[in-house]
């Protein structure tokens, strides 16, 4: 009896599973095969690159790569040093104004830059930043979701540990040094994780204040190239798709169970 | 005397060690405070601000009271752009929880491939919307799209998916629940995974069946990751436009236009900043009020421990 | 009417673990207490007897019925569990009564018995506060509350004081104790400390490696340990064990040794520890240590060289090798 | 001297590389002129690209914007009328085509220099119309007969689901051109030359929008709901649609990848043949410093001259904007053995400046909007041309 | 050298928990046990001393350096907690080391070190194990490698053994005393285990809701309790204690009672605890509980008339009022 419940359940999963894989295996598929098969299957069908190579070719894609690169990491370099200090201040210090200032953080876990497009737009030309790849991180350098992950890994630290280290000689900085941040590690790798995979993929912020080659990032990238004005093969668009997506997608299935791990060991919720 | 001589020595030393850790807190937290009042709160204000100025193309804007939000409230596309959004919202959050829910369950227990299957109903959730657009803007294309190829491979006609109003929508939420409910669904496997198991053990000694257990126990102790999720994915229901861009661009005649498309679209299309702002703080204020409701009111009978 | 009988049951992971053709029965209204080391396979066979895991082979009858087979919930029984299992989400009354409202026993009922058993435990004033809410040995009534109100014939409890403090501990296992034998439940216990096995039990058995070491009335084991493991096992401090002639090993109580003027066996006196009532010293006897009770403070100074003697009916032999109890033990030397 | 230009793409083929072809030639022969060419997506995109940055405070010194977006610009302050630049003389000035200067022209002042430009033309599959018994040269020259011809054209599978339309017009991104279209042939001007006054709602224009739902919900020769302007190309290539309406700029991605003949045509007539022409022209910014506007100029004049205007039209499809590209020995030989090159220029004679207002980018959107909620059943044409013309006005009224 | 000076140091937290006006010292190189109940200021104590909290009033020296207002990292002290408080992701090796890299000591110096102190504590063979691979015995070993490696002559620990099971915390406790005899350590002792207490310290400081009940050597606590609060603190069971005349309690350990065949006073067992080598015997003392203790196993049955009886020697009288120890309270009846 259980085990028959059990049967239906697990054939009810998978096929689940397949439908969900189902978009990507199609993407797969079509980036992968001559134009004429993109919309028919035939397991005969001739593989090829050469959707990537035309692609690669007719966009920047090289160029789109690096700054991508460059921007999830100096927005998870800024988030990091940035988020650590301030949910170190707030974990441990009691000062003036915690409570009005940590509900003020709490402000932008709600109402997150990327609704402020206007006013933001503003203030960074106001910087006189358009069009660099310094003004698509800035909005989101102090993370309030960061902080208030930190803060709770923090506020969860023992007080022990921090009392034995200061025993031991440790001054405040060595404390958050030696002991705080090597005890985040797992929120710090889930905080990373959300934060990479959110700013590879993040794009209307983007579009909005990048104009050149120089500064666009893959997404804005891959928008520009798969515009339906310009009418480009439907097989080249997948290729570019699963270009832009690939070093995420890769870095997850080689890193799933960590990913799944730390995201459900940091507590986020 | 002498007590009080002393006493005020210590109070100085006292004070003296508060002000040193109000300092330090405070220059810890300066880089995180300069930039969130400047790019989050400092926003908020000027937007407020805008919104009650008149638009200056070209020369300079007045103070104009209330007519912006007079102009908003006469602008059909606004209300059906608000319309659009509470439907959407209505229609991915519960779907994209339930499913969430029922995933994360299968994915709880001892199930043959379980790693298999956590993967796959997690990956559309790490790739870009823009990509996830691009694919699911194919299955929708009329007349040769997957879904049209498949509706005809059985016999029914083909349909205008995103061409139609009727249909546009729906189209947008199934894409949107496939890709937000494998995120939701590691919440629901984190809070799952805290219910101590001698509860299943000590509900199935007094003969409660698996569905009482999860109906009874399972599902209430859930209730405060199906609220954190709920805020989340009603959050971003209102945050999240960028498939639009690639599928839509909000129409036919904006009937998958949602709120914030709109806001980018009078701001940088049609260049009116100030009734931009005016649509923002309409959003900000939606937004606020979600974060209240979970704070003043939610918090409080949710909560076990 | 509702003995339990476990025979030649085995349950085991792989061959790892579990226990092993364990055979023991436990009568009708009496508490039997399932004693022994960290993993040594009392939840197992506690879990076996509750129906939480399946037997490999062997059977286990309830009250004379064959319950091998069935579900947790067909056994008729009522389990308490280490950390009590609470639903967080439900009031004190809700846990209590949660059993019945699934089995769907109607409201009137419910509510009366839950009066009733909300007095035998003290909680009727505490019936609306959510787990959370109490302290320790509050949750631990509530516990017992959902444990009693089934009025199964059978009651398993699995380490139930362990998360206690030393007082509340020894206050509940009284309060467990008299409610066993007040409505006549046929209780099995687990617990790895044997001041609480001793204290509660009509029967202990003490388990090692999955197999049973000895099966017993609580001074039986005290008095007669069937093994070395056993000596060992119970009594604070241990017995002492010290390395006798033709493979044998001599056991001998620390309260039965006594210093001794003359002809007793040459010691030094290593340290001593003093706890108010008594003492114990702990001697070097040719490289093994021997610790001596002795009534009151005792001021003996280390390395002082004193003698000690036993009489010898309280001698215990076991052989070196198999451990076991050497018949007519308390004869020799 | 330095120079950024954006420009949009709005139609198939490798439009990007012609024109970083084109800069970097000219970067060659004017080697102290350096022009950035971005490419901002379509229309729509560029111009809110140009808009955005220059309210940034980082203004593109010329760019390639919609022709119509002229008042826009002018209200914006962001734009110098071209004829002030020294350089930018008269007979250069009165070298284009009169049609294509049209939407430049306003308050005496010229503002913008035509490039990327063209009619709207109605593209047809000559074997699709040998197919179903129709005259391969003769394609519809009106309403009727459009309807009619397409009725025969639609081509349906076993289980009787349209294999092939007969005719498709796009209306997403451009739907008010198209409808543009079909009101000039109905003898309806869709707004005034100062554009701050529609008639959306004139029953001539309602007529028109009428004629084009019909087409999907009467005659069933046309897809029901939105049709999309970035694919429909594709669907004619594949023979999903035996006619369709698109700008000439297409033209020569059909061209390169049609495995079958077709032919281009004027659009059919109603009261009388007519387009709006369409597309791009130059405009120099403001901002832009004397010199960069003087580079500007020499740049325009570069990139329109009649070697580059024809080298372009051949390579997109678009209208070469001057006679005298027609002249040149190039396009001489292209249109021997490709005359459809030449319909979308000879239906100048016929056209109309493409609509153009203060508010631009909102009216289209209006326009579009109303166009689709028709085309999609949701609203009758007459309630959502009324709903148009009133939600213009609303923003018009400021411009009066 | 180092002896610890509390001298009138105050505490509280607006008021109120904390310690008040507390002074005691702690002789060089002895244990010094401070004993109490939960929430009675061990534990503030303790911080005060090691400079986590800072004193209201009052000084503090340490080998005769006025350390009130330095950080801890300048106390020179070194410090165990009741958690161990070992970096999770440092292994053993790290931990021990933790403080001597923090003050910058040369990689030479700091290797050798540890191996003379992972020899100390029995650890040389796991110093490359996370503290999460370790059993409850060793995670405390390396608790006390680390406060060792530092030299300091303080040792500061906050109930070091509570997270363990019993027979740990009877090695441990003998393990600890050594340690500190052995190096000469200064060392404060923080538990509420009073067998802990007495078994350990050289000097036991029971405290009391924020003030020193009693200052003394273990026997004089459990011999001549201060006060009725001592005497039912030490001692398990603890004393008796039964209302007398004039105002006064009478007090007799369980020990000191013994069962009479005449002239006793009467009693009615209530029930029997056998715990091995001895009984205790709940008997009920018009309406007040005595508890006996008896050695062996005792088979009397619940509802028996005994007689209780015991000598004058063993009797402590307090005030009842003001619970003070009366003078020449051995006297008397
Ligand atoms: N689900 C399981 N899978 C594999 N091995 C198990 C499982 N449950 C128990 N075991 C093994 O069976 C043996 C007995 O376990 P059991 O839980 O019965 O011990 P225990 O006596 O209750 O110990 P403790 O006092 O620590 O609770 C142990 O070696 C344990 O590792
Ligand atoms: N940081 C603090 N803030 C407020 N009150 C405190 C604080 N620390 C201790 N107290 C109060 O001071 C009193 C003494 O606390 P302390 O921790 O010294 O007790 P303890 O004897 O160590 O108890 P335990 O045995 O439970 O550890 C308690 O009443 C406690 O509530
Ligand atoms: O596609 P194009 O470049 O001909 O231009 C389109 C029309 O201008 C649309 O208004
Ligand atoms: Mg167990
Ligand atoms: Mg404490």
């Amino acid at each position: 009896m259980r085990q028959k419940d059990h049967s239906v359940e697990t054939i009810a999963a998978w096929a689940l599973a397949l439908l969900w894989l189902l978009p990507l295996a199609y993407s797969l598929w079509s980036a992968f095969h001559p134009s004429e098969y993109a919309t028919r299957f035939d397991l005969t069908a001739p593989l090829t690159l050469d959707n990537f190579v035309r692609a690669w070719n007719q966009a920047p894609f090289a160029r789109y790569y690096l700054n991508t690169l460059m921007l999830v990491t100096m927005v998870l370099a800024c988030q990091l040093v940035i988020a650590t200090l301030a949910a170190y201040a707030f974990a441990r210090f009691k000062f003036f104004g915690r409570d009005v200032l940590f509900a003020l953080v709490l402000v932008q876990l709600m109402i997150m830059p990327d609704v402020l497009i206007v006013e933001n737009y503003r203030v960074i030309s106001g910087l006189n930043l358009l069009d660099t790849i310094p003004a698509i991180g800035l909005p989101y350098f102090a993370s309030a979701f960061g902080i208030f992950l930190l803060r709770q890994t923090f506020k969860g630290v023992p007080n022990e540990l921090v009392e034995a280290a200061r025993v031991e000689g440790a001054s405040s900085f060595g404390v958050l040094w030696r002991v705080f941040v090597p005890l985040g590690k797992t929120t710090y790798i889930a905080f990373g994780l959300v934060s990479v995979s959110y700013h590879w993929n993040n794009f209307l912020w983007p579009l909005i204040v990048t104009n050149s080659v120089e500064s666009r990032p893959l997404t804005v990238g891959l928008a520009v190239f798969g515009a339906p004005e310009t009418g480009v093969d439907w097989s080249v668009i997948t290729a570019a798709t699963v270009m832009t997506m690939a070093p995420l997608l890769l870095a997850f299935l080689l890193f799933q169970k960590q990913f799944v791990q730390s995201f459900m060991r940091a507590g986020i919720r | 005397m002498v007590s009080a001589v002393m006493s005020a020595v210590e109070s100085k030393a006292i004070r003296r060690r508060n002000w040193q850790t109000n300092i330090n807190a405070w220059l810890l937290l300066l880089p995180a405070v300069v930039l969130l009042a400047a790019f989050t709160h400092y926003p908020i204000l000027s937007t407020i601000y805008h919104s009650f100025h008149s638009l200056s193309r070209g020369g300079t804007s007045e103070f104009v009271g209330l007519e912006n939000y007079t102009f908003m409230l006469e602008d059909d596309v606004f209300w059906q752009v608000l319309r659009n959004n509470i439907i959407f919202a209505l229609a991915t959050v519960p779907t994209s929880i339930g499913l969430a829910l029922l995933m994360a369950v299968w994915v709880d227990k001892k199930m043959a491939g379980r790693s298999f299957l956590r993967l796959a109903f997690f990956t559309p959730t790490v790739l870009p919307m823009i990509a996830v657009a691009n694919i699911w803007l194919f299955f929708y294309t009329p007349g040769y799209g997957l879904l049209d190829q498949f509706l005809k491979s059985l016999g029914f006609s083909g349909h205008n998916w995103l061409g139609d109003p009727s249909t546009v929508m729906s189209c947008l939420a199934v894409m949107v629940v496939w890709k937000e409910a494998g995120f939701f669904m590691i919440f629901y496997l984190a809070a799952l995974q805290t219910i101590p198991p001698e509860l299943k053990e000590a509900a199935q000694v007094e003969g409660a069946s698996r569905w009482y257990f999860f109906r009874r126990v399972t599902l209430p102790l859930l209730m405060p990751t199906t609220l954190f999720i709920s805020i989340n994915a009603l959050i971003n229901s209102f945050k999240l436009v960028d498939q639009l861009v690639i599928m839509t661009k909000g129409g036919p005649n904006n009937a998958s236009s949602l709120l914030l498309y709109y806001i980018y679209e009078v701001a940088f299309t049609f260049q009116d900043t100030a009734f931009a702002a005016t649509l923002t703080v309409t959003l900000i204020a939606i937004l606020a009020g979600v974060a209240l409701t979970k704070f003043v009111y939610l918090d409080r009978r949710i909560h076990y421990q | 009417m509702s003995e339990i009988v476990v025979n030649a049951v085995s349950r085991t992971w792989g061959g790892v673990g579990g226990v092993n053709r364990i055979s023991f029965k436990a009568d009708a209204g009496t508490l039997l207490v399932l004693l022994g080391p960290s993993g040594c396979g009392k939840s197992t066979t506690l879990r076996l007897i509750a129906g939480l895991e399946e037997v490999d082979s062997g059977t286990i009858t309830i009250g004379g019925r064959d319950v091998t087979h069935l579900s947790p919930a067909q056994r008729n029984i009522s389990m308490v569990f280490q950390s009590y299992a609470l639903f967080p989400h439900l009031n004190v009354a809700e846990n209590i009564i949660f059993g019945l409202k699934v089995r769907g026993v109607g409201r009137g009922e419910r509510d009366e018995r839950l009066k009733k058993v909300a007095d035998i435990v003290g909680l009727s004033h505490l019936l609306e506060r959510k787990p959370s809410q109490l302290s320790g040995g509050q949750r631990q009534r509530v516990a017992l509350g959902r444990a009693i109100i089934a009025e199964a014939p059978v009651c398993l409890m699995d380490e139930p004081l362990s998360n206690l403090d030393a007082k509340l501990r020894h206050e509940m296992r009284t309060e467990i104790r008299s409610l066993q034998q007040r409505l006549g439940m046929t209780m099995v216990y687990v617990t790895h400390d044997q001041t609480e096995a001793m204290t509660m039990a009509d029967r202990v058995i003490l388990m090692r490696d999955g197999h049973i070491e000895q099966n017993g009335a609580p001074h039986e084991l005290y008095n007669e340990p069937a093994s070395d493991f056993t000596a060992r096992f119970i009594g604070t401090p241990p017995m002492n064990l010290i390395s006798w002639h033709d493979g044998s090993v001599l056991g001998v109580r620390p309260e039965h040794i006594s210093l001794v003027e003359s002809n007793g066996i040459p010691a030094t006196v290593q340290a001593v520890e003093y706890l108010g009532a008594d003492s114990i010293i702990l001697c070097d006897v040719k490289g093994e240590t021997v610790s001596v009770r002795q009534t009151g403070y005792c001021s003996l100074p280390a390395g002082a060289q004193v003698g000690l003697g036993w009489q010898n009916r309280h001698i215990h032999l076991f052989d070196r090798d198999s451990g076991k109890r050497r018949v007519g033990s308390t004869l020799a030397q | 001297v330095d120079l950024t230009m954006y420009y949009p793409v709005a139609v198939g083929g490798p439009v990007t590389k012609v024109i970083d072809d084109m800069v970097q030639q000219f970067h060659k022969e004017n080697p102290d002129i350096k022009v950035e060419s971005v490419y901002a997506g379509n229309y729509t995109d560029t111009m809110t690209k140009a808009m955005t940055a220059m309210k940034g405070g980082q203004p593109p010194q010329l760019s390639v914007l919609f022709s119509t977006d002229l008042f826009t610009l002018m209200d914006e302050k962001a734009i110098v009328p071209i004829d002030e630049i020294p350089g930018a003389d008269k007979e250069w000035l009165n070298s284009f085509y009169p049609a294509f200067m049209e939407n430049g022209r306003v308050e005496g002042k010229t503002w913008s220099i035509p490039f990327q430009r063209s009619t709207i033309v109605l593209y047809y599959n000559k074997d699709a119309f040998k197919e179903a018994g129709l005259d391969p040269e003769k394609p519809p020259t009106t309403w009727a007969e459009m309807a009619e011809m397409s009725k025969k054209l639609v081509k349906k599978d076993a289980s009787g689901n349209v294999s092939r339309w007969g005719v498709e017009i796009p209306s997403t991104g451009y739907g008010y051109w198209m409808l543009q279209a079909l009101a000039i042939e109905n003898g309806q001007k869709l707004m005034n030359e100062a554009g701050n006054q529609v008639s959306f709602n004139a029953p001539k224009t309602v007529e028109a929008l009428q004629y084009w739902v019909d087409l999907a919900a009467k005659e069933g020769v046309m897809p029901k709901g939105a049709v999309e302007w970035g694919t429909l190309r594709t669907d004619f290539l594949e023979g999903k649609t035996a006619m369709m309406w698109h700008t000439t700029g297409n033209l020569t991605a059909v061209k390169e990848a049609a495995k079958f003949n077709f032919g281009v045509a004027m659009l059919p007539a109603k009261e009388r043949r007519g387009s709006p022409t369409g597309g791009g022209n130059f405009y120099v910014f403001k901002s832009a410093s004397p010199e960069q506007q003087q580079a500007a100029v020499k740049f325009i004049k570069w990139m329109t001259a009649p070697e580059r205007a024809a080298d372009w039209s051949i390579k997109t499809g678009y209208v070469a904007v001057t006679p005298a590209a027609y002249e040149t020995e190039v396009m001489k030989n292209y249109v021997k053995d490709f005359p459809q090159a030449l319909v979308a220029r000879d239906q100048l004679e016929h056209a109309v400046a493409e609509l153009s207002v203060h508010e631009n980018g909102r009216i289209y959107k209006i326009m579009n909007d109303a166009i689709q909620s028709a085309l999609t059943g949701a609203q009758t044409p007459q309630e959502a041309l009324d709903g148009a013309q009133k939600q213009s006005e609303r923003f018009l009224s400021r411009y009066k």
